[in-house]
């Protein structure tokens, strides 16, 4: 069995075994409005986690989409608020600043040669810095909010009739499916994963390290964009801190999902079921009335077990692989002597 | 690891200039020195710089053994949660005696290596990314914290072997920088004048030629983790110190700033490169700059986006200058404009 | 028992609708920019909702607080923040007296993305009431408004939300802002110069004092504000920080003012340091070891709240909503109680008794 | 030299490595349909002048010709415009995508961007059909031996249709089977007029595939023989300046008196050796032979406690031992591992680093190190192995393939062992450092270490062996300890010929 898909099944399966665990000991988990709910609550990190599953493939990663996100949230809220510009214009602005976000993270990389880490660590200072900058003031100077409540932007929260999925959701597993085309079909993906799983050989072929890095990145700068608009359609406004810690949450839900720091591995089913792992893991704990250390100590300890289970797992398979290819090779061998 | 063949004064500064982080930092230094009429170069405002990096200094003594083992340890602010909060907890059970106090640095001590062991022993037996392990187990760190203080903050003011570790100077310079000047030196003779040491630049390199030639590559492991959730506890203790009181979300924050430090002061994420000074350089860069933005009245919302560029600024030069040393830089643009035209005839 | 616990309950929802805003912040805030700060004095009785039968009384079909089971939750901006335990604290001591009340803690995490899965959480699971400290007054507003139209009423404790609800116990922010900026304006005479170190930028109520205390020194203009930077709500920052602003601005600094007690027992630690206790420190929250400061005289002062009276109030208006006919999602105004910042300092810090102090 | 049918011509190449002259005035030209093999020690510029023919590094100096006219090549891209295809010695294929993905990567066949996987895949096992080779379209790299990605590689190169393709150390992991199959390949493409540039240290492999033979050395051109006049031991002293004898037979085999170090008895792995018993006395080198996969590694590995057993006995002087890794160095034993660069040592510290590190039950007082002794010990490791440049303190990961494997000698040769247990110690090392490495190994023998070595160079083996050892399948099927052992009784038995002609029972 291909490791891609052995690695996919565990991680399914496990998903699976929460889910009846949840459903088993509380009534009202597996109820239509929980798990539409639960669906709404994740797919804004799930549509940030495509875009640094991306990063990660190229052998890379993207601390700075939360920070991006929250930036293009203020960026439009100050726009909207101190400019009259069309609804269009702010919009076209605001995908701008996030394509030049991840052209930023994509230039540091790519040509400047600055390793993942360092850049993004610190393209996430400089999109906090943006945030503030861009915050709305009252005339005392303290950061203060307003109302968005422009028709089309709140329709993006809404959902479809009146217990329906909601847009955002719909929006997730659609760019997951899109995203999952476009890395396993086309050209550029492949790339993607080549210049992820051994840089030196992908360009020998002619495959260029700086376009690559830079779509990934720019794909993730498009995902921050997205995500920035439906938070926006949520909370009809925008503060500070929001996304600050959604970036952590994205990278873990893609590696749990399959995704590998080494690069080469991973792709959108696996990281859409690392999403929903932890966010059923988190609406599971939040039915049983924890106290609030109890959840932390609880959902860290889960997460562990499944981190060594995933990786024992795989050995023993690649163990028992390798010692059924072994007989078979040492059968042949006595046979032909025999 | 730096070698040191007995290569003369001139031959090391020659090299320490050529790192690009200590050119910014003087380029950092006399700006400032300047614009601020003298008082940025004053033995005081050094001191109160080293004081503020005295906190995560403590940490990155320890958490740079797991970088340069091509881990991560983001627990660092967990245990410090956790220790503080255990020895305040103790302090007051022993009626905040200067005994109690003692008891109670080695309780909270106790829980960073035992924290710090678990995760070696996970991370040297099992291929997970330390970066996601760690991020976990900080979380059921601040759950325990949480135990312990039941969310209250505990306060523990009358203990004087505590309040003089936390407020009191020695020469005008407070302890908690006599503890870091302590910690680096042993950490610093740890990793370059001890077998350890040695061992830890090996199996950071290449684990598996490591093993081959007969290092116990799983011990050196768990060590180096038991070291850093030691210095996190450590760094605990001593923050509790300082704030006389202990709280769940203390230290929140500090494994961000930790990572950045290491990882400006050039300690390569895949392991085996880098050095202790080199981060502890990254750390005292990000203290200058924070120091500098805030004596020249720079207002707060700013400093996030002056230490952005700074860092990327630093790092990218030294990328390019040692690429550009060793002749394998081509032209970085070459690969962004396919030229369409057919190659010169 | 029960009988007597029911007649509280009328006499706090009275007390709710008759507020009488204290303390000196009665001119409108009208904030620039059509931003609604929090702090509006209402005293409007709820327009609407009255039933047919003209009082207030049970729901028909509702539940009865005193013999159905309820489920109230408790949403602070960050569980592991001691004001938002004080808090827990009181709405839990109140709700011993209701023997059928689950009540469960949720951990905002310091993201109002995060209260808003919560709040949207407990409405799936079917929750009777909510105390809410949000994390942003516009970002949760949403939320409230679903829980709200959900028929669950949300009672905010020190930051409201901007959609009108159940009702809010406000530490009052910007009033403690502007009670500060006048002390300090009083001590000094009206000349002098304060340095201000403030709280995570965009953090509501850092925010919301920072404005109380600018509207204060309007009316000083002799005090000038020569810095005003954050130190992120952290004690050994705020020490660093104050630090570099006694080697930046060195003896012309009169006073300091710190978004919280943390960051004002940290400024009172440098100034220790550097020998100035000339320097008047104020805080905010009076926290217990703030006052053990006060008193050992480290720092000048702080705005003390009692949190398990908030706590409980706020606890109490909640009780009295879910049994009550009262629709208060239908309100157009939200019924506001003011907990009196009380200004604390060397003198009258005797007078907050050891069980008040959290 | 006819101008027209030439297909390349590069000349005066110059290029500089932090003020290091690696390539000096090189002239070097490649005929239509020609295989023109390029020899020379490591460092002497081999790869350095390829990576510029690809495009990899910039050039200093001098022009490079295509048909007659002068062309720039940038990069990969500019490189593979112009018809260059090249197979690099460490393969560069990406192991997490399929066969017919690696082969079309940067050349796929798409619309609006889209592949047509379909068309690809069949297109590819056409390629693989018509040339036989032992691989599937849609298998994934990281699943296929080491032979078979070399396959894969040469297969990219032939997918691209290219007028030229560079061959650098093609053969260095493969099978003689596999190596029948490549030179096959080689002289079908020779026939379509592709031309070939062939690089091996393999000598009498390039003496009989190529047309031409042009010699580097410290980075200059030093001669340029046709096909006829091909002389080896003359092209050997161009390469490296110096006399070397290259044996042919095997000195006086003998089994020696001494009393033996390491004793193996019925030793078996499922699926790696089977009933595998010999003995290796003090002073003696004996040597495991035969074909690639026949169990040899696994054995020494075994030995050294890196690998675990199901049955069977070792004995270390005697007494009964069982290896453990941890314990291995302590008790006496070496080991120069078969893949160096991954096994071998830790690239980022110097030589004096990687020595120390391996002899601290010596050289450290209580856990501290003195780093007087360290140094002391690093040159005397450079002393010993003759390390050139003698300098301790590079990182052992810049140095040239011969250099890193004295280095890993000295690591060892500080020690004093008991046993040395060596797997492939001269694979793709240049003929001068392999010699001195001989000598190393025979200097080891006479003090007395017993040395236990792995080898499928059938020259190294008879230049080095006391006693020879043929395996096949996992078993020992032939000993050779007796009178002299030639070049064709070694090939025979490791291909399992039993002397009668013709006749080759299955492997």
């Amino acid at each position: 069995m291909r490791q891609e898909t052995l690695r996919r099944f565990i991680s399914f399966g496990l998903l699976l075994l929460l889910v009846i665990i949840f459903s088993a000991t509380t009534d009202s988990f597996l109820t239509w409005g929980n798990i539409n709910t639960l669906l709404r609550e994740c797919s804004v990190i799930g549509i940030l986690a495509i875009g640094v599953t991306m990063a990660i493939i190229t052998g890379g990663n993207d601390l700075s989409c939360g920070h991006l996100m929250g930036t293009v949230c203020m960026l439009f809220s100050f726009l909207y608020y101190y400019t009259g510009m069309s609804l269009i214009m702010i919009l076209l602005i605001s995908l701008l600043m996030a394509l030049a976000g991840g052209l930023l993270n994509g230039f540091s990389v790519a040509v400047l040669q600055i390793p993942d880490f360092i850049a993004t660590l610190s393209s996430q200072f400089i999109f906090a810095g943006l945030t503030y900058i861009f915050a709305i003031r009252n005339e005392y100077g303290s950061i203060t909010q307003t109302q968005i409540n422009n028709p089309t932007i709140t329709a993006l929260g809404g959902q479809i009739g009146s217990s329906g999925p909601y847009y955002v959701t719909i929006a997730f597993f659609v760019l997951a499916a899109v995203a999952q085309f476009f890395l396993k079909k086309t050209k550029r993906g492949t790339y993607i994963y080549a210049i992820g799983a051994n840089r030196k050989s992908a360009e020998y072929s002619g495959v260029s390290f700086v376009k690559t890095k830079v779509t990934a990145f720019v794909i993730s700068g498009l995902c921050a964009f997205i995500a920035a608009m439906f938070t926006l359609g949520r909370l009809h406004t925008s503060e500070v801190a929001t996304g600050q810690t959604f970036a952590l949450q994205a990278i873990s839900a893609s590696v749990i999902g399959g995704a590998a720091f080494t690069g080469g591995r991973g792709d959108m089913v696996g990281t859409t079921i690392g999403v929903l792992f932890m966010q059923v893991l988190r609406n599971g704990m939040r039915k049983y009335g924890f106290t609030t250390q109890v959840v932390a100590v609880v959902s860290g300890i889960v997460i562990v077990m499944v981190l060594v289970f995933d990786v024992y797992y795989n050995e023993f398979m690649q163990k028992r692989i390798k010692r059924a290819a072994a007989a078979a090779r040492e059968k042949k061998a006595v046979s032909a002597n025999g | 690891m730096k070698e040191k063949s007995g290569t003369n004064a001139a031959a090391g500064v020659k090299k320490l200039l050529a790192n690009s982080r200590i050119i910014v930092l003087i380029v950092l230094v006399a700006f400032l020195s300047l614009t601020t009429k003298g008082k940025f170069f004053t033995y005081g405002n050094v001191v109160s710089i080293l004081y503020s990096i005295s906190l995560t200094g403590i940490m990155i003594c320890g958490a740079t053994f797991a970088v340069l083992l091509g881990g991560i340890d983001r627990t660092v602010s967990g245990n410090a949660a956790v220790c503080g909060a255990m020895a305040a907890t103790v302090v007051l059970a022993f009626g905040q005696s200067n005994g109690g106090a003692l008891v109670a640095l080695l309780a909270g001590l106790a829980c960073g290596i035992v924290s710090g062991f678990f995760h070696g022993l996970v991370l040297s037996r099992f291929a997970i990314p330390a970066f996601l392990l760690t991020l976990a187990t900080n979380e059921v760190l601040y759950g325990i914290v949480q135990f312990i203080t039941g969310n209250q903050l505990i306060n523990v003011m009358r203990c004087d072997l505590m309040n003089w570790i936390g407020e009191s100077r020695l020469l005008g310079i407070p302890i908690p920088v006599y503890i870091l000047a302590v910690c680096f030196v042993v950490c610093y003779f740890v990793l370059n004048h001890t077998v350890y040491g040695r061992y830890v630049y090996a199996t950071g390199g290449n684990r598996q030629a490591s093993e081959l030639s007969g290092i116990p590559t799983r011990r050196v492991i768990i060590i180096a983790y038991t070291i850093s959730g030691f210095m996190g506890a450590l760094s605990g203790f001593v923050m509790s110190c300082m704030n006389k009181q202990a709280s769940a979300s203390q230290a929140q924050g500090y494994e961000n700033d930790v990572l950045a430090a290491i990882v400006i002061g050039g300690v390569s994420m895949r392991g085996g490169s880098g050095s202790l000074q080199g981060a502890m350089l990254g750390a005292v860069l990000i203290g200058v700059i924070t120091n500098g933005l805030q004596l020249l009245g720079v207002p707060s919302i700013y400093h996030n986006l002056v230490k952005g560029v700074i860092i990327i600024v630093a790092i990218a030069w030294d990328m390019l200058s040692a690429a550009r040393k060793s002749g394998t830089a081509t032209n970085p643009f070459a690969g962004l404009f396919k030229s369409k035209k057919k190659v010169t005839a | 028992m029960k009988l007597k616990r029911l007649i509280s309950v009328m006499t706090a929802a009275v007390l709710a609708f008759s507020v009488v805003s204290c303390g000196a912040a009665n001119q409108q805030n009208s904030g620039g920019g059509g931003s609604q700060a929090p702090a509006e004095t209402s005293t409007a009785a709820p327009s609407g909702g009255e039933t047919a039968s003209g009082g207030i009384g049970f729901k028909e079909g509702g539940k009865n607080p005193y013999t159905d089971p309820l489920k109230i939750a408790w949403i602070p901006t960050a569980a592991s923040e001691a004001n938002g335990t004080a808090w827990g604290k009181g709405i839990a001591q109140e709700l011993e007296y209701w023997s059928n009340v689950e009540f469960n803690i949720f951990d905002g995490e310091k993201s109002a993305e995060k209260q808003t899965e919560i709040i949207a959480d407990l409405i799936a699971q079917g929750y009777d009431g909510i105390v809410l400290q949000a994390w942003n007054s516009d970002a949760c507003a949403q939320a409230v408004k679903d829980a709200e139209a959900a028929g669950i009423p949300v009672v905010c404790i020190n930051i409201d939300v901007n959609t009108p609800h159940a009702g809010l116990v406000a530490m009052t922010d910007v009033e403690a802002g502007y009670a500060i900026g006048e002390r300090i304006a009083a001590d000094l005479g009206g000349e002098g110069n304060v340095v201000i170190i403030e709280a995570t930028p965009g953090a509501a109520r850092g925010e919301n004092l920072q404005t109380g205390f600018k509207q204060a020194m309007e009316n000083h203009p002799g005090i000038n504000i020569l810095d005003s930077q954050t130190a992120e709500w952290n004690m050994e920052k705020a020490n660093t920080l104050m630090q570099n602003y006694l080697t930046t601005h060195g003896d012309q600094i009169n006073a300091v003012f710190a978004h919280n007690d943390q960051m004002a027992e940290g400024a009172g630690e440098a100034c220790k340091n550097a020998g100035r206790d000339d320097i008047m420190i104020w805080g905010a929250n009076g926290e217990t070891k703030a006052l053990e400061y006060i008193e050992d005289g480290t720092i000048t002062g702080t705005v003390y709240t009692n949190c398990y009276n908030q706590g409980a109030t706020a606890a109490r208006l909640l009780m009295m909503y879910i049994g009550s006919n009262i629709d208060t999602s239908s309100f157009s105004k939200t019924p506001v109680i003011k907990m009196p910042p009380m200004t604390v300092d060397k003198d009258n810090v005797g007078s907050i008794t050891p069980d008040m102090r959290w | 030299m006819a101008e027209k049918d030439l297909l390349f011509e590069m000349r005066e190449i110059e290029k500089i490595f932090a003020h290091v002259h690696a390539l000096d005035h090189v002239n070097f030209d490649v005929r239509k349909g020609e295989v023109h093999a390029l020899l020379g020690e490591n460092g002497a510029g081999k790869s350095t002048l390829i990576k510029i023919l690809t495009g990899v590094y910039p050039k200093d100096g001098g022009q490079i010709f295509l048909d007659g006219r002068e062309v720039e090549i940038t990069s990969r891209e500019s490189a593979a415009a112009l018809g260059i295809a090249c197979i690099f010695q460490e393969l560069s294929l990406v192991p997490t995508l399929s066969v017919y993905q690696n082969v079309m990567l940067g050349k796929e066949i798409s619309k609006f961007g889209i592949v047509r996987a379909s068309a690809e895949r069949r297109q590819i096992q056409d390629l693989i059909d018509h040339y036989g080779f032992p691989v599937g379209a849609n298998d994934i790299v990281e699943t296929l031996s080491v032979a078979q990605m070399q396959m894969v590689e040469i297969l990219k190169a032939l997918a691209t249709d290219a007028r030229l393709i560079i061959m650098d150390e093609p053969t260095a992991s493969l099978s003689s089977r596999e190596s029948e199959l490549l030179y096959k390949i080689i002289h079908q493409l020779r026939e379509k007029g592709v031309s070939i540039i062939y690089i091996s240290h393999r000598l009498e492999e390039v003496f009989n595939l190529s047309d031409r033979i042009t010699i580097l050395r410290d980075g200059k051109n030093a001669g340029v023989v046709e096909k006829e006049n091909i002389v080896p031991s003359e092209i050997i002293k161009m390469m490296i300046g110096k006399e070397v004898s290259e044996a042919t037979a095997s000195r006086e085999l003998k089994t020696s008196s001494a009393e033996p170090v390491l004793t193996l008895k019925n030793l078996t792995r499922l699926g790696a050796y089977n009933d595998v018993s010999f003995e290796v006395k003090r002073g003696e080198v004996v040597v495991l032979t035969g074909l690639v996969g026949s169990g040899r590694t696994e054995i020494v590995r075994t030995v050294y406690g890196a690998d675990p057993y199901d049955s069977g006995e070792i004995l270390l002087e005697g007494s009964p031992y069982s290896p453990k890794i941890g314990r291995s160095v302590a008790t006496g034993f070496g080991l120069i591992p078969e893949d160096r660069r991954t096994q071998g040592f830790s690239p980022l510290l110097s030589v004096t680093g990687n020595v120390a590190v391996t002899n601290y039950d010596k050289l450290s007082k209580k856990g501290f190190v003195n780093r007087a002794d360290e140094d002391a010990l690093g040159h005397r490791a450079v002393e010993l192995v003759d390390l050139r440049p003698p300098n301790p303190n590079v990182q052992v990961g810049n140095l040239s393939g011969g250099n890193q494997q004295k280095a890993v000698l000295g690591k060892w040769l500080t020690r004093d062992l008991k046993v040395m247990l060596i797997d492939e110690p001269t694979v793709g090392i240049d003929i001068g450092a392999k010699d001195e490495i001989y000598e190393i190994i025979e200097r080891l023998s006479n003090e007395g270490v017993a040395v236990l070595m792995v080898s499928s160079d059938i020259a190294e083996v008879l230049r080095v062996a006391h006693r020879i050892l043929v395996m096949r399948g996992g078993r020992i099927t032939k000993e050779f300890n007796s009178g002299v052992a030639t070049q064709e009784d070694i090939l025979m038995a490791s291909s399992g010929f039993t002397g009668e002609e013709g006749k080759e029972d299955a492997a």
